[in-house]
């Protein structure tokens, strides 16, 4: 195989992963208010299309039309950078997701911590909107949200140190590998609770979603924004989510791997794992109320903390003594 | 194959540095610099450094130059932008930079290098250097690892007293 | 056990930690930490002695772990258990110990307490790493160390400014010697590319270079000698920088006793027998140490003359005594001078805990009276075991046989003789002399005659707490057998054989031929105490003349005193009469003996007052006259040197100040010049 | 394959580009980022030589240069705030009490 050849195979992969992740993240939305809406005793969205299943299209039409308003003071240069910084590293982190046995993009060495890396830019794009706004509220919003996924990607990936020393490897596959034998959640619990809920914190998702809190910031770093830039924001918060619950669901679950006796394809598998996942995500945010700043930091320092540290050292301590 | 992406990629470092240190908005320069690092990251990808890669950008980027960020929005940028930006001394120091750089690149010329050695394991290929690079850091290098974890946590205390809002006065 | 020998110094290391962390918290408790932790080294330096003596002996390197390694240049901190390291560890482990035991009784109330106890355990850990280092960086960071805890020791009680003052004084001049010992480091290190004992050792031949410096022909060895004396005077308290350790008797006793008695000054000691294989073929620095170690002896103990604080004359009496282990050093018997810097131990630390049990007793008294021995006397009644320790620690240090001081004073003023240094045997003879008498006159002031303490405090006097009292007991037992069992015969007892393979022979030994034959053949036909033949006999005889005589004179003079009102009380028996003529003869005192001697004091310590006219005795006069050289040479030469370095960096300090510009920026420029310098250098040569 | 040269060339010139920014401007934080880059220049020539001799230990060294970094870059800041707090300073030439 030629280099050209590999060359055209990466980009067909590529594409066809950016075009699904693209149209699942919108329809991400739309189940959403759905699932929101069921809860609530509500219909939801029902007149564009069958059970209102044309409202993503609908919805991303209105905003590709809507006017693009650079508010005059602003850093216009910062101020169009950072949609684009929020939404890039969302979207370069699917590169090295496996999601099934042979279908993905890449296959690196430092997979998990790439993951890591890129998704820790994000923050990037927050401040920079934040900043560029020229907005009390949306500094406030992005400082907020600077400081919260700062601090909780540090449990996140602290959190994801005990399913590695288990599995060994960096590489994703190999992790989804080492589950064969029994899924990380199981020798793992701790581990995982910490990791879901750092999950939501840097997904900025309920209960942990101060940084575009709408009672309190008029929806936080990204108030002056408009049309397809704030449509960016949108799409980048929900492809996150899949990003991490992609990342759960590998560590944790097995990834693509199914239960023995079931005869389903892996990739099957692996919707359906991170189906669950994402209505878990949904489901929380219709449950619960949100935090307050203070609380937040005290959870993330004092408590998961802690928590992942002991972990790590029993890992290793039961690595060293019994395996 | 490697080469042309050297060169792509120090061209980058180099724009996004000059920028860096000639704008007088300091985000821009934050942000110019954080663009350098990801080319940094690429190159380091490049000697076949992946892990240290990923640390310039989970790190470097992601931790650090977001703490520039943060501290530079707790200032007032506005007031900087309009003073003087050039120290007195400039040109002289530009006098000095430029001689070192002759200098140093007459030293350059004066090297003479063996043959590169090659790596036991293949670019990219897992386990790949991830797992050398742990077993040295932890066995080898264990004290001065150590004594790092040390001096963080030194600067991490000097640099909450430092920056505390004083209560007395 | 021997390769357990990293137990010894962490112990200590527990106390401190234990100690500075919760010191506030354990209060008075922390001194029984320190002291277990303090007697669980001693407990495994005994266990180790006892191989080294009767077991395997020999030479061991604990190797830790490598510290430095860049190029070739590599330390490692690793221990040497050897025959002097034993013997070290043995007095620094033991008389700490003790000094630790005493010190619950003696600081008891005070605000300080577990402050003072981390100190002295984070000592005993320097100390430890001083004595066990089987190189020169690993002895010079406990070298530091003890430097450290010394003066945080004299300056214990930093309220009183003359406290932190005399600690910052032993500071200031220990640096000075500091310096010689770093230099002579490097050079160490650039002859023989190492800088572990044991390999320096077997590279002499690279340290016996010839070469001229300023138009002296010497050796490497001379210089790298001579630098490391240096150190040594430093912290050894040598001439000239002997000055610190009079003032660092502003500590607590017991640290004075362990600190600047035992322990830490004699570290100098140790450091040049350690390298005697260098001083072998350094002729020239072993001269010199000789003829200091010689003339501070004598200056020493002739300002200990007439010191009336109880603990300065123990301060000079150390400082000669230094003197003496120097000045065996210097004639190449450096096994008399190890030895002697073991009896030493035992009995000035007995000596020093002896004043300090006198202290204590007295604290009471009015501040200025505490350590005065005019407002002493007749103490002997009041506290027994104090009086009788404290004479058996005197007469050890004056030579009297068969307790400790006589046999290793005799073997270094045996040693001086019999290889030539005739000046250096006189010298060393009439500061014999002189430690006899004043030592005896402390004694008589202290103990004997009347009781001249503040009626305050007299009631107040008692007999110290057992945990003070243990101690004076056992190092006056190791006082009056310390000497013999180890020491007989002279020049031929254990610890001769037992430090022969640390120590380096001396070469210049051999060519009294005549007296090893005399001696060894004495020593076939088993005659005892003639060793050195019938000159050694003599030797022997003269130095327990001179022991008995300085007692002799200083009983004539302070002894007899108090017998003089005893006679007067049985002629007059009316009660006022006796008062008044015990106050006739105070006025007596005061008018012939106790004024020329406050004069003298003043002489000492303040050139610009009158010479005495009438000298009451000979000796008074010789002392007069030595002692105003000495205090000259202190005042004009050593603090005209210190002035002289002051004013000189003040005037460039002037000048250089304006490139302090303040601006980081411009120190960075200057730096990039530096950079550009070194480049251009290399790219030009 | 890149050879050494290339990246010591390259590792000087970012040093010197730090060390222009370092000397020549007066905010505070600019100069931060420039050692900032300096920090990298360094990492880039151990980088180069780690590759050069295949020894990990290159790589070792620029993670502690960068966690040496991230001290200079906390302690850095916290003098800057504290500056900018009391007299609202962003200039280092405007900071010269330690002038003698």
């Amino acid at each position: 195989m030629n280099i050209a050849t590999e060359a055209l195979i990466a980009f067909i992969k590529i594409a066809v992963v950016l075009l699904v992740v693209s149209l699942v993240v919108a329809y991400l939305t739309y189940l959403e208010r759905k699932i929101i809406a069921h809860i609530q005793m509500r219909m939801g969205p029902m007149r564009v299309g069958w059970h209102g299943l044309l409202q993503p299209i609908a919805d991303g039409l209105k905003l590709f039309l809507k006017e693009d308003i650079i508010p005059s003071k602003s850093d216009k240069v910062v101020f169009v950078l950072a949609p684009i910084m929020v939404l890039v590293p969302a979207f370069v982190v699917y590169s090295v997701l496996p999601f099934s046995e042979n279908f993905y993009i890449t296959q690196v060495n430092i997979g998990l911590f790439l993951i890591l890396a890129i998704s820790s830019l994000g923050v990037f794009g927050v401040v920079m909107a934040g900043w560029a706004s020229n907005s009390k509220y949306s500094l406030l919003g992005a400082l907020r949200s600077a400081a919260q996924m700062l601090s909780y990607e540090i449990f996140l990936g602290f959190a994801l140190i005990g399913p590695l020393m288990l599995a060994g490897s960096l590489n994703m596959q190999k992790i989804v590998e080492a589950q064969s034998g029994g899924w990380f959640v199981f020798s793992q619990p701790l581990a995982f609770i910490v990791f879901f809920i750092a999950a939501l914190a840097e997904t900025n998702r309920v209960p942990f979603d101060l940084p575009e809190a709408e009672t309190e910031l008029v929806s936080g770093f990204h108030t002056e924004y408009s049309g397809m830039k704030f449509a960016f924001f949108f799409l980048a918060e929900y492809a996150n989510i899949m990003v991490v619950s992609t990342v759960g669901i590998t560590l944790f679950f097995g990834g693509w791997m199914g239960i023995p006796g079931i005869p389903l394809p892996g990739f099957v598998w692996f919707v359906l794992k991170l189906a669950t996942m994402i209505f878990v995500f949904i489901w929380l945010r219709a449950t619960l109320p949100r935090y307050r700043y203070d609380q937040l930091m005290r959870v993330g320092w004092k408590f998961m903390f802690p928590l992942v540290l002991i972990n790590i050292f029993l890992t290793g301590l039961i690595k060293y003594l019994f395996l | 194959m490697e080469l042309p992406f050297f060169y792509l990629f120090s061209a980058g470092i180099v724009i996004t540095s000059l920028f860096m240190i000639t704008r007088s908005n300091v985000i821009h320069a934050a942000l110019l610099l954080v663009l350098s690092f990801f080319f940094l990251a690429g190159l380091f990808v490049l000697a076949g450094a992946e892990f240290l890669a990923a640390v310039q950008v989970l790190i470097y980027s992601g931790g650090i130059m977001v703490l520039y960020l943060f501290s530079i929005m707790l200032m007032n940028v506005q007031v900087a932008v309009r003073i003087r930006q050039w120290h007195r001394q400039r040109f002289f120091a530009i006098l000095i930079v430029l001689i070192l750089g002759f200098e140093i690149w007459s030293v350059l010329g004066k090297g003479v290098f063996p043959a590169m050695k090659v790596w036991p394991w293949k670019l990219g290929a897992t386990p790949g250097n991830v797992e050398a690079l742990g077993s040295v850091l932890y066995t080898k290098f264990v004290f001065p690892f150590e004594v790092v974890s040390i001096l963080l946590l030194a600067a991490m205390i000097g640099a909450i007293v430092l920056a505390k809002k004083r209560i007395d006065s | 056990m021997i390769s357990n020998a990293w137990l010894i110094p962490l112990f200590p290391v527990v106390g401190v930690l234990i100690n500075g962390f919760f010191g506030k918290r354990l209060g008075e408790k922390s001194g029984y930490v320190a002291t277990l932790m303090a007697g669980l080294s001693l407990l495994v330096v005994i266990l180790i002695a006892n191989e080294m003596i009767f077991g395997a002996g020999g030479k061991h390197t604990i190797h830790l772990w490598d510290w430095i390694s860049a190029g070739s240049f590599s330390v490692s901190l690793s221990f040497l258990i050897d025959p002097l390291s034993t013997i070290m560890l043995l007095v620094v482990s033991g008389v700490g110990f003790l000094v630790h035991l005493y010190s619950i009784g003696y600081m008891h109330g005070d605000p300080g307490f577990s402050r003072f106890f981390t100190y002295l355990n984070l000592f005993m850990l320097s100390m430890f790493l001083l004595v066990l280092g089987d190189n020169y960086l690993v002895m010079f960071v406990g070298w530091e160390g003890v430097g450290l805890c010394s003066y945080l020791l004299i300056g214990f009680w930093y309220e009183k400014k003359s406290a932190s003052d005399a600690g910052k004084k032993a500071f200031i001049v220990n640096r000075i010697g500091d310096a010689g010992f770093l230099l002579g480091m490097f050079l160490i290190w650039m002859l023989a590319d190492t800088l572990t004992y044991q390999e320096v050792s077997q590279s002499t031949s690279k340290f016996a270079v010839n070469i001229n410096v300023l138009g002296i022909e010497t050796t490497y060895a001379s210089i790298i000698g001579l630098l490391l004396f240096i150190g040594a005077m430093g912290k050894s308290a040598q001439i000239p920088l002997y000055v610190w350790l009079p003032d660092a008797m502003e500590g607590p006793t017991p640290v004075s006793a362990l600190i600047h008695a035992a322990t830490m000054v004699t570290a100098g000691v140790y450091m040049v027998a350690r390298t005697s294989p260098i001083y072998v073929d350094a002729a020239l620095a072993l001269e010199v140490i000789a003829v200091v170690g010689a003339l501070t002896a004598i200056f020493a103990a002739s300002i200990g003359l007439v010191q009336n604080d109880i603990k300065r004359v123990l301060a000079y009496s150390t400082v000669s005594q230094l003197g003496f282990m120097f000045m065996a050093l210097g004639v190449g018997a450096f096994t008399a001078g190890v030895f002697h810097l073991m009896t030493h131990a035992f009995f000035k630390g007995l000596l020093f805990l002896g004043s300090g049990s006198v202290i204590h007793a007295l604290h009471h008294a009015p501040e200025e009276q505490q350590q005065d021995m005019r407002y002493m006397g007749g103490l002997k009644s009041k506290m027994p075991i104090t009086y009788w320790t404290f004479l058996i620690g005197a007469i050890a240090i004056a030579g009297v046989p068969p307790f400790a001081g006589f046999w290793s004073k005799d073997e270094i003023l045996a040693n001086a003789f019999f290889s030539g240094h005739t000046f250096v045997w006189i010298v060393g003879s009439i500061a014999a002399l002189m430690t006899a008498f004043y030592m005896f006159r402390l004694i008589f002031m202290t103990f004997h005659g009347e009781m001249r303490v503040d009626s305050h405090a007299r009631e107040h006097i008692h007999e110290s707490p057992p945990a003070m009292t243990i101690p004076l007991i056992l190092l006056a037992v190791l006082s009056i057998f310390g000497g013999i069992i180890p020491g007989f015969p002279p020049e031929k007892g254990w610890i001769h054989d037992f430090l022969a393979p640390s120590l380096a022979k001396m070469s210049h030994v051999t060519h009294h031929s005549s007296f090893n034959l005399i001696s060894s053949a004495h020593a076939a036909s088993g005659e005892a105490g003639g060793h050195h033949g019938p000159e050694a006999m003599y030797l022997i005889i003269l130095a327990i003349f001179i022991a008995v005589g300085g007692i002799v004179i200083a009983w004539s003079m302070y002894g007899k005193k108090s017998k003089i009102p005893d006679k007067i009380q049985h002629k007059f028996p009316g009660l006022y009469k006796i008062l008044l003529n015990k106050y006739y003869i105070d006025e007596f005192y005061q008018k012939y003996i106790v004024e020329p001697i406050y004069r003298l004091m003043k002489f000492l310590w303040n050139f610009d007052s009158k010479v005495v006219d009438g000298a009451v005795n000979g000796s008074t006069l010789v002392t007069v006259l030595t002692s105003r050289v000495s205090s000259l040479f202190d005042l004009r030469t050593v603090d005209g040197a210190v002035n002289g370095v002051a004013n000189f960096v003040r005037f460039f300090s002037q000048v250089f100040k304006f490139l302090q510009s303040g601006m980081v920026q411009n120190y960075l420029l200057a730096m990039l010049l530096g950079v550009f310098l070194m480049l251009s250098a290399y790219l030009l040569q | 394959m890149i050879p050494i040269s290339h990246f010591l060339t390259l590792g000087a010139v970012l040093f010197l580009i730090g060390a222009a920014g370092v000397l020549m401007r007066r905010n505070a934080i600019i100069i931060l980022l420039s050692i900032e880059l300096m920090l990298n220049a360094v990492n880039v020539t151990l980088i180069g030589f780690s590759r050069q001799w295949a020894d990990l230990s290159g790589q070792v060294f620029a993670i502690f240069v960068i966690a040496v970094a991230a001290c200079e870059a906390a302690v850095g800041l916290a003098i800057l705030i504290s500056l900018n707090r009391d007299k609202t300073i962003m200039n280092v030439d405007e900071v010269n009490l330690l002038k003698w």
